[in-house]
């Protein structure tokens, strides 16, 4: 497959780096795997769901297992020695990647959904009050919107959802009306998972900042595929996963701004976390391993630290604009057809594209599109209240990242096309 | 086990045609069961027989993907002259033999909704099941 | 290395799975590997911290990555179903591996600990009332120990604490009078990680039981070393590491029996734990889903899998003999010696021997241990009240596998004397 | 960096044999730290010179690891004519020098911890620091 666009990626040599790419499809897949039935090339359209996995990642977390593997912190032994320095390294690398002070204010979660769940049960439950309110988006995550509502339910706090313009914008009016003096807390998807909406963040956080309140801004599908700068935003809380990114499962972050996170309780509690226990109570260790209880993702850290200096050697400005390439492409080539509903908007979006083709559920599309090779999301994106907002129970997203090409969106439309013969 | 194999005429007739669709005068039950990531909703009406066992007429309505509302109405066809018992003793083999073609793994609770509703519904009706919202095949 | 004991492996054989028992040390610490300086053989005897991970793992995660790496449960593509059923198979396969009756009642967790923090969020925060009291142990890990303790302080409960007897054992008086009618959970470590006592904890169970309370078990030492049969046990929870049983880091489990899991209300909330969500509230998916927010340990749970098929082909019976037989051989040839200070009982135990060198601080042994290759773990081992109830700042433990032998064991012996000349 | 090589013959003397240990009678200030997971406890007690300025004397107690005691004892000869401006510039790399071995990174904590009790309670002292209990030199 041919590098195919301008933003300077060299895709063909980057794909080389992803076994998975190889893989066909169409046999058995009730066993994981490969089979002989398999024949048909796989087109991945699914990246903001997770990403794949290069060599380099898995190859690092390999040498760990059979070179360095130990259980970090405690250990005076040379491979706990050595294992320690690599835990205690992928935070500051983690932290240089988005611009964070230092390791002190990156917290390995297991992924995002847990970043915010640490905050939500910490800074939640002992300082959301009665009579504040949360003020979020329409367009959050479940990860961030579920969690926003069973805490205001928990502490008797009302919780406000800032509405989406017709493009699939926030509504910044909205938004500055909804932020008032008893607001505690804003979150904010940085990029939108199902609309591509890139959020004014940095704009965001500032109002709640006049406020007197926090911001919480959802990275997921930001830090993947763009540079980010944490302090730039001047968030008090962000969060991303490394399995978006390159990076393997079971890992993801939570940035926390030091002094915030200083201030707060532990959340999970146990080994490595405390400094001195006694029968009678406990303190805690420094930062960040007071929020680390027990045996950490240690092997994920390594990979994760991998899938960082994978993506910096390629570029976080030349991947934005290979994203922001094929998304256009992908958008202007679906925009063709009269039975297409696109969502979200048309200018500066991250590298997505979620529509729906009339008449076919998008359930029914995807399978179809499956037959084809074409791997794309539908349903409803852990966004579901965006649905009901957008009028529809489900929606199809085709998500690029780094290794996609032109030909595979074309791909997308033919595979598109042959569902509506189908069901025509 | 691939997608189109899944989109044969049968099913792809049953969707754009559906039979015995719309609600029913004076059902002996009726239930509703919904898969809410797919959005799929099904209504299932039946009319017994006068021995209260035979089932005589089935209807569903609600929307959803070509699976789900294909299975239901192939089963408002398939229904009627069966038992309550006979019903209650379908399986997903059934279905999946009922719809002529292979389910993929992640389809097929489209594919057994209708027919879980049905079932819940003759539960109810019969006491045997205490009290049900909505029947739901997604785990 | 030969085969060293009667217990019927195939140590030989096992040694050859595990590459990082090929690897030197000695050199220098900070860069993570092995080095050119790297002149000393491995002789790692710190299992109960983290054992070795097995090529079948490494690879059935590899595989994963390589084959059919992509997010689970929602997606319709291939991919997408292949990870989904891998990942739902290999709850099936903890749950059979256990003798728990199904998925139902098994919840990946990031590790033992987050299995604890999970019960004391959720039945702890909703159930735990003043005047009722948490019964557990003096020779309880962190992870257990804290939890309670911190969840009584948070709902004015009483925690009690069950005392040792001079051999390490449980005082099973002691705690027949420690639990009364107002004893709301019964928690009890399977085998200490500090003192090898394995815990009648069926009868433990029965106790808690009789009074109307519930039992969790701490089985993160007990289930990589010997069958573990949660049924026959009949506790409520259980809880194990994936880390400590030949699988990755990442992932542990937390069993809860079907009924008591459906009643309790979610813990961490977000994506693939919700049934439907509005604005307005949310309704939550089954089990164990419902305890699963986000996405998941999708690759640990592979290598999970594959550690319980390498488990099994070994066989349970066979590990646990050849385990007390090493410990029965460290603690008899450590107890050759007048200065050496050994803890637990010397009967019954798991495979670990904890010791401490008259005059010589644990860590300053194991800086000596280390120089000679042989890998334990000094400090206090997450158990720092058992070790103010020993007397002692922090021991030496030596710990073993499958894969050990009686050679490593003398080489301990050798090395402990170097640090007995040096000190002298 | 190697386990033996940190307990070279002068590192093994000062714990055996601890110079200038137990507590003093007028410290002009004293101050306690410990490194819980080690169980590594030091006291220092300093006695200044008339300038308020130069340290003239310096003994400690408590027990825990040789590379903790050594270091203290050490420091107890080290310390005295130095100027207290002195002993708060001290770094790690100083502790190193002064105990003429490589220490490993795990262990660096117990190498530092009377320095940093030194400088701690010097700091507390001059009224820098506001108040604190213990000093830890674990992360
Ligand atoms: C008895 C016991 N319980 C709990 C734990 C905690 O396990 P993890 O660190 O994997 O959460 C350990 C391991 O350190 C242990 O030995
Ligand atoms: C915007 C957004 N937020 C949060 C999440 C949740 O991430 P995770 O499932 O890794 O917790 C996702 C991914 O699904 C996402 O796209």
């Amino acid at each position: 497959m041919p590098t195919s666009d301008a933003s300077g990626l060299d895709v063909e040599a980057i794909r080389e780096d992803f076994p998975i790419l190889e893989r066909k499809i169409g046999g058995d897949v009730t066993v994981p795997g490969p089979d002989e039935t398999d024949d048909q090339p796989l087109y991945y359209l699914d990246n903001a769901a997770t990403s794949h996995t290069p060599r380099q990642v898995v190859e690092a977390m390999t040498d760990y297992y059979y070179e360095y593997n130990s259980n970090v912190h405690r250990g005076i032994h040379s491979l706990s020695q050595e294992a320690s320095i690599a835990y205690e390294e992928a935070h500051d690398r983690a932290a240089e990647f988005v611009g964070a002070d230092g390791r002190e204010e990156v917290v390995f979660t297991k992924n995002t959904t847990e970043a915010f769940n640490l905050v939500a049960y910490t800074w939640g439950l002992t300082e959301l009050e009665p009579g504040e309110n949360v003020v979020t988006t329409q367009m959050e995550h479940h990860a961030s919107l579920v969690t926003w509502q069973q805490l205001c339910e928990k502490q008797g706090a009302e919780i406000r959802y800032v509405e989406i313009d017709e493009d699939g914008r926030l509504d910044m009016d909205d938004l500055r009306s909804k932020v008032d003096d008893d607001t505690a807390m804003v979150s904010a998807v940085h990029v939108s998972n199902t609309l591509g909406t890139i959020n004014p963040v940095s704009e965001i956080t500032d109002i709640a900042h006049e406020h007197g309140a926090l911001s919480f801004i959802d990275g997921a599908q930001a830090v993947p595929t763009r540079p980010v700068d944490v302090a730039e935003i001047d968030a008090d809380f962000y969060a991303f996963s490394g399995h978006k990114m390159l990076g393997p499962t079971g890992i993801g972050v939570l940035y926390g701004k030091q002094h915030l996170l200083e201030e707060l309780p532990p959340f999970l509690v146990g080994g490595a976390m405390i400094r001195r226990v006694e029968f009678e109570g406990t303190t805690w260790e420094d930062l960040p391993w007071k929020f680390e209880a027990g045996t950490p993702p240690i092997a994920e850290a390594v990979g994760l630290t991998a899938a960082i200096d994978y993506l910096e050697d390629v570029g976080m400005e030349a991947i934005e604009r290979h994203e922001s390439e094929l998304a256009r492409y992908a958008y202007d080539r679906l925009s063709e057809f009269d039975d297409i509903e696109i969502y979200g908007p048309h200018e500066e979006r991250g590298g997505l594209v979620g529509f729906n083709l009339e008449g076919v559920h998008a359930h029914d599309l995807s399978s179809i599109l499956d037959d084809h090779g074409v791997a794309v999301r539908a349903g409803d994106h852990c966004t579901q209240p965006l649905h009901d907002v957008l009028g529809v129970p489900a929606s199809t997203r085709a998500s690029f990242y780094l290794y996609n090409t032109r030909e595979e969106i074309d791909e997308l439309i033919d595979a598109v096309d042959t569902a509506r013969q189908l069901f025509a | 086990m691939s997608g189109s194999d899944m989109y044969r005429q049968q099913i792809l007739d049953h969707y754009k045609n559906p039979r015995n669709y719309g609600e029913m005068q004076d059902p002996d039950f009726s239930h509703v069961g919904e898969n809410p990531s797919c959005g799929d909703t099904i209504q299932v009406d039946v009319k017994l027989a006068d021995d209260d066992e035979t089932i005589e007429q089935v209807a569903f309505s609600g929307d959803g993907c070509a699976i789900s509302q294909a299975a239901a109405s192939l089963l408002t066809e398939t229904l009627p002259g069966k038992s309550i018992d006979e019903l209650q003793a379908m399986d997903t083999d059934d279905i999946v033999d009922m719809l002529g073609v292979d389910i993929s793994p992640m389809r097929i609770k489209c594919a057994v909704l209708a027919r879980q509703v049905a079932q819940d519904g003759s539960k109810l009706y019969r006491g045997e099941l205490d009290e049900k919202d909505r029947t739901i095949t997604e785990e």
